[in-house]
């Protein structure tokens, strides 16, 4: 499947988990796909976001984010796009700390309507997200909040290599792209490179998504541009600084894609 | 006359000298200062302890000293992948000594905002959030933060928003470190090149100075191991301290 | 360390939460220390044992047990002496599901104290185990059962490849080892081999359980017998037949151990 | 005149029609008539299904076919490993089509007793738990079990415990096939060498019997494929299945 193809699969409004953290291993090919194909009321899932819900909330692809921080991370400070779009109301934002996110992802995945999460306890965000605590029926005396389920309709990971049966591996930290493809209603992958059957049979504890699972993927070399994907290749800080550069345009920056020739050779 | 101590190394060593022998020790997103201060208690301290971080590192050897301190080369030479959810349960089970965390604004509880300078819902600045803090402040053994910024804007009375709560154990500023005593926090000592009244002047919530003197200088090793990991000046550069 | 150093660690009444599943890579070689060293009154904490619960009962080393379900599994049947121990009611038995007892564990892993859990509705027993059900503080209706937190004072992990830091590699299914690995107060590993350090920097995405971890380890080649450990052996189905002869003896059995001539080597 | 039919093909064939295109299909511990079952239809039905197992095995190609239906050999050829924890979630968020489970007694309802025959605190027979299943069967599409004895003692209008409720979708034994309608089991159909006579009068819950008719013989690549995969005999050995 191309890139553009798994993209027409998602329709205006879906639910988004996309992988990776900050300016490293995103799925970010993906994510100018959703621009170029101009998708509307997107909600963004996702830890911490940056490039990605920067770039889309510049495009007005974003309704909602559910985060817990949003920079640009490195040394480029806050994410302006997203920014001033929360500053402007132009999308909802509902604050998680990181693992609140995850509490909401593991309902999903384990399929309660709930998940209690350790600590909170004397933050505003239960009040801002209305959020419940409940009294430990054990005895302990102690109060947990317990985080609603957070059910994705897709999760996209950019992962290193994918075989033809969708099987996923990634290298480094896999972030939170673990739960996400557990808690999702399908699961989108967008991987550097095709591997073989073969060597996924020679190490199947390497595989982080089984194949069953994938809905649909695509092989994009350089997809996580212009972020890192280890240990192939690292960040492309001109070019961040360059996207940030508010004299530049976005379409300057989107020509620059390396998904742009990979699509040109499928058509 | 003794070598200035830039706001920037007075940071990054007072942080590592938080570090304690033994302790599983953790530094995460959006965080150079402390991602810097655990390589230099690696580097320099004759202690070991338990360096993990967000990029899933484990006692990593990383080749080169990454910008972004989520990068993944911090995982480099690590005999694990200890990814995100694993170290968050550790924290929220107790397995988490010292946690270093982010804040915009702190208060003299050692709570903090990363989420709105104004009203949430009328945000003046939308700010990052807080990532791990809501859970991990709470849970960690103890958790210590960082500001660039010494000044009534960012040490303050009243916080804007509550992001964690829990209390920080320490904070370092360019010019003093401060630790929790009796739930709030008091001054532990102050920048060799200011002073008690500078600190005063410049903390928007009234604290406890009972015992706290000049912090003592740099160690030959603490200066030579930061220079060492930041040769280029670059971090110094970016972070964009000054004594003020 | 040895074997029997690591067993001395275990105190009498100490809470054990041992890995594999059935006759797979269990920690029998770290089963038997615990008969040879006398060790009583053990609470035993796995979903499916099986051998291991047996053989402990077998010496009276069980005070509790808490799986999911067991026997002997291959072609036979039941686990006789568990069985007779529970019927006379030498063993107290908490009765789960495999997965209840997961949520326990994930429970302690996740630092709070109690887990919901999906299922379990009109089964007999929550009642036995006097489990609360939470209504979902969401408006879904939903009534969820919750567990309480378990934390074993020790998981016991056989592994495939163990090196100097500690670090544990399983090769095949983990069952549920890592859950238990996150649960329990300590960690001890039996490895069948010692690898070097740089093989696990070369793969570090395949460490189970980080040395950091670990509060000891032994390298005890053949150490799962009489079960398998996948790849390196099979079950041994004559000497777990000659086991479950009740004309033979324990001490026969324990005779044919093969951890006798690793520790010979050691002494 | 026909072949005759084993009790142990029956069971196993009749396991392995309840396969269906495209679907997630489990077979967990304990469990070799599943477990050849699912082997049976990747070898001989003309469509494909997700077959995973216990053992982490993902559509996996085993070398040989092991007595334990928890062998890690059943993950052999597999491109991942898909862990305990793993199937279990899936199934309890709804993603699991097909979940072979175990039992000692049934009952009308399709509800299972794996946990003791007798008062539970006093047991005659202390069985060996249900397993998965007081978790699956309320939370898998569908479930089916299996009986190598079909009488008043396995087949039974009252349970001695509810191991696990929920309701199995089917229930194959040596001359039998039920499957749930309405909420009750009901009979499919009998043993081609039995009777409707004979399955009545050996089970202890009543029954619809309305459409049931003969099983369908096994067609021949159902009998060379059983035969190929139990060619020494040995797993119908130890079933110990008796038409009765």
């Amino acid at each position: 499947m191309t890139l553009a193809e798994m993209v027409a699969l998602v329709p205006d409004g879906a639910s988004l988990a996309l992988g990776g953290s900050f300016l490293h291993r995103g799925p970010f090919a993906f994510v100018r796909e959703l621009i170029r194909q101009k998708k509307r009321g997107l909600e963004i899932v996702k830890q911490s976001p940056g490039y990605d819900i920067d770039i889309l909330c510049r495009a007005g692809c974003v309704a909602k984010a559910r985060a817990g921080i949003v920079a640009m991370e490195g040394n480029f400070g806050l994410a302006p796009w997203y920014r001033r779009a929360v500053e402007k109301k132009q999308i909802v934002l509902e604050e998680h700390a990181c693992m609140t996110l995850t509490a909401g992802l593991r309902a999903s995945a384990f399929g309660v309507p709930f998940q209690p999460v350790g600590g909170v306890h004397g933050s505003d965000l239960p009040a801002l997200n209305k959020w419940a605590a409940v009294k430990d029926p054990y005895g302990s005396g102690e109060d947990v909040w317990v985080i609603p389920a957070i059910r994705p309709d897709f999760a996209v990971i950019h992962a290193n290599e994918v075989n033809a049966l969708g099987d996923a591996r990634v290298y480094g930290t896999f972030n939170w792209d673990r739960i996400m493809t557990r808690a999702a209603k399908k699961v989108f992958i967008v991987a550097e490179k095709l591997e073989s059957i073969a060597s996924f049979q020679a190490r199947p504890e390497l595989t982080l998504v089984p194949g069953f699972m994938v809905q649909a993927f695509a092989v994009v070399p350089n997809g996580a541009w212009p972020g890192s994907c280890w240990p192939l290749y690292e960040v492309d800080y001109p070019a961040v600084e360059a996207y940030m550069d508010t004299t530049g345009s976005l379409d300057e920056h989107m020509a620059k894609a390396p998904e742009l020739g990979i699509e040109a050779l499928h058509a | 006359m003794p070598e200035p101590w830039s706001g920037f190394s007075y940071i990054v060593t007072n942080l590592a000298r938080f570090i304690r022998p033994g302790e599983v020790t953790f530094s995460g997103v959006n965080s150079t200062p402390p991602m810097l201060a655990c390589l230099l208690a690696k580097r320099v301290y004759d202690f070991d302890f338990t360096y993990i971080n967000v990029a899933g590192g484990v006692q990593p050897t990383p080749s080169r000293i990454p910008i972004s301190s989520s990068d993944p080369i911090l995982a480099e030479g690590s005999t694990s992948i200890f990814a995100n959810e694993d170290f968050y349960d550790l924290c929220t089970r107790g397995g988490m000594d010292l946690c270093f965390l982010g804040a915009a604004q702190v208060d003299g509880l050692g709570r903090t905002n990363v989420s709105a300078i104004g009203d949430w819902h009328n945000p003046k600045v939308r700010l990052p959030g807080g990532g791990g803090g809501a859970v991990m402040l709470p849970t960690a053994r103890r958790a210590v933060t960082w500001r660039t910024e010494h000044s009534k804007r960012t040490l303050v009375e009243k916080l804007d928003f509550v992001t964690a709560a829990g209390g920080m154990h320490g904070v370092v500023t360019p010019i003093a470190v401060f630790v929790k005593r009796e739930g709030r926090l008091a001054l532990q000592s102050w920048h060799p090149e200011a002073s008690l009244e500078l600190v005063r002047v410049r903390t928007g919530f009234d604290f406890d100075a009972e015992g706290a003197q000049p912090t003592g200088p740099p160690t030959p090793g603490e200066r030579e191991g930061l220079r060492a990991l930041d040769s280029a000046g670059q971090f110094e550069r970016d972070a964009r301290v000054t004594l003020g």
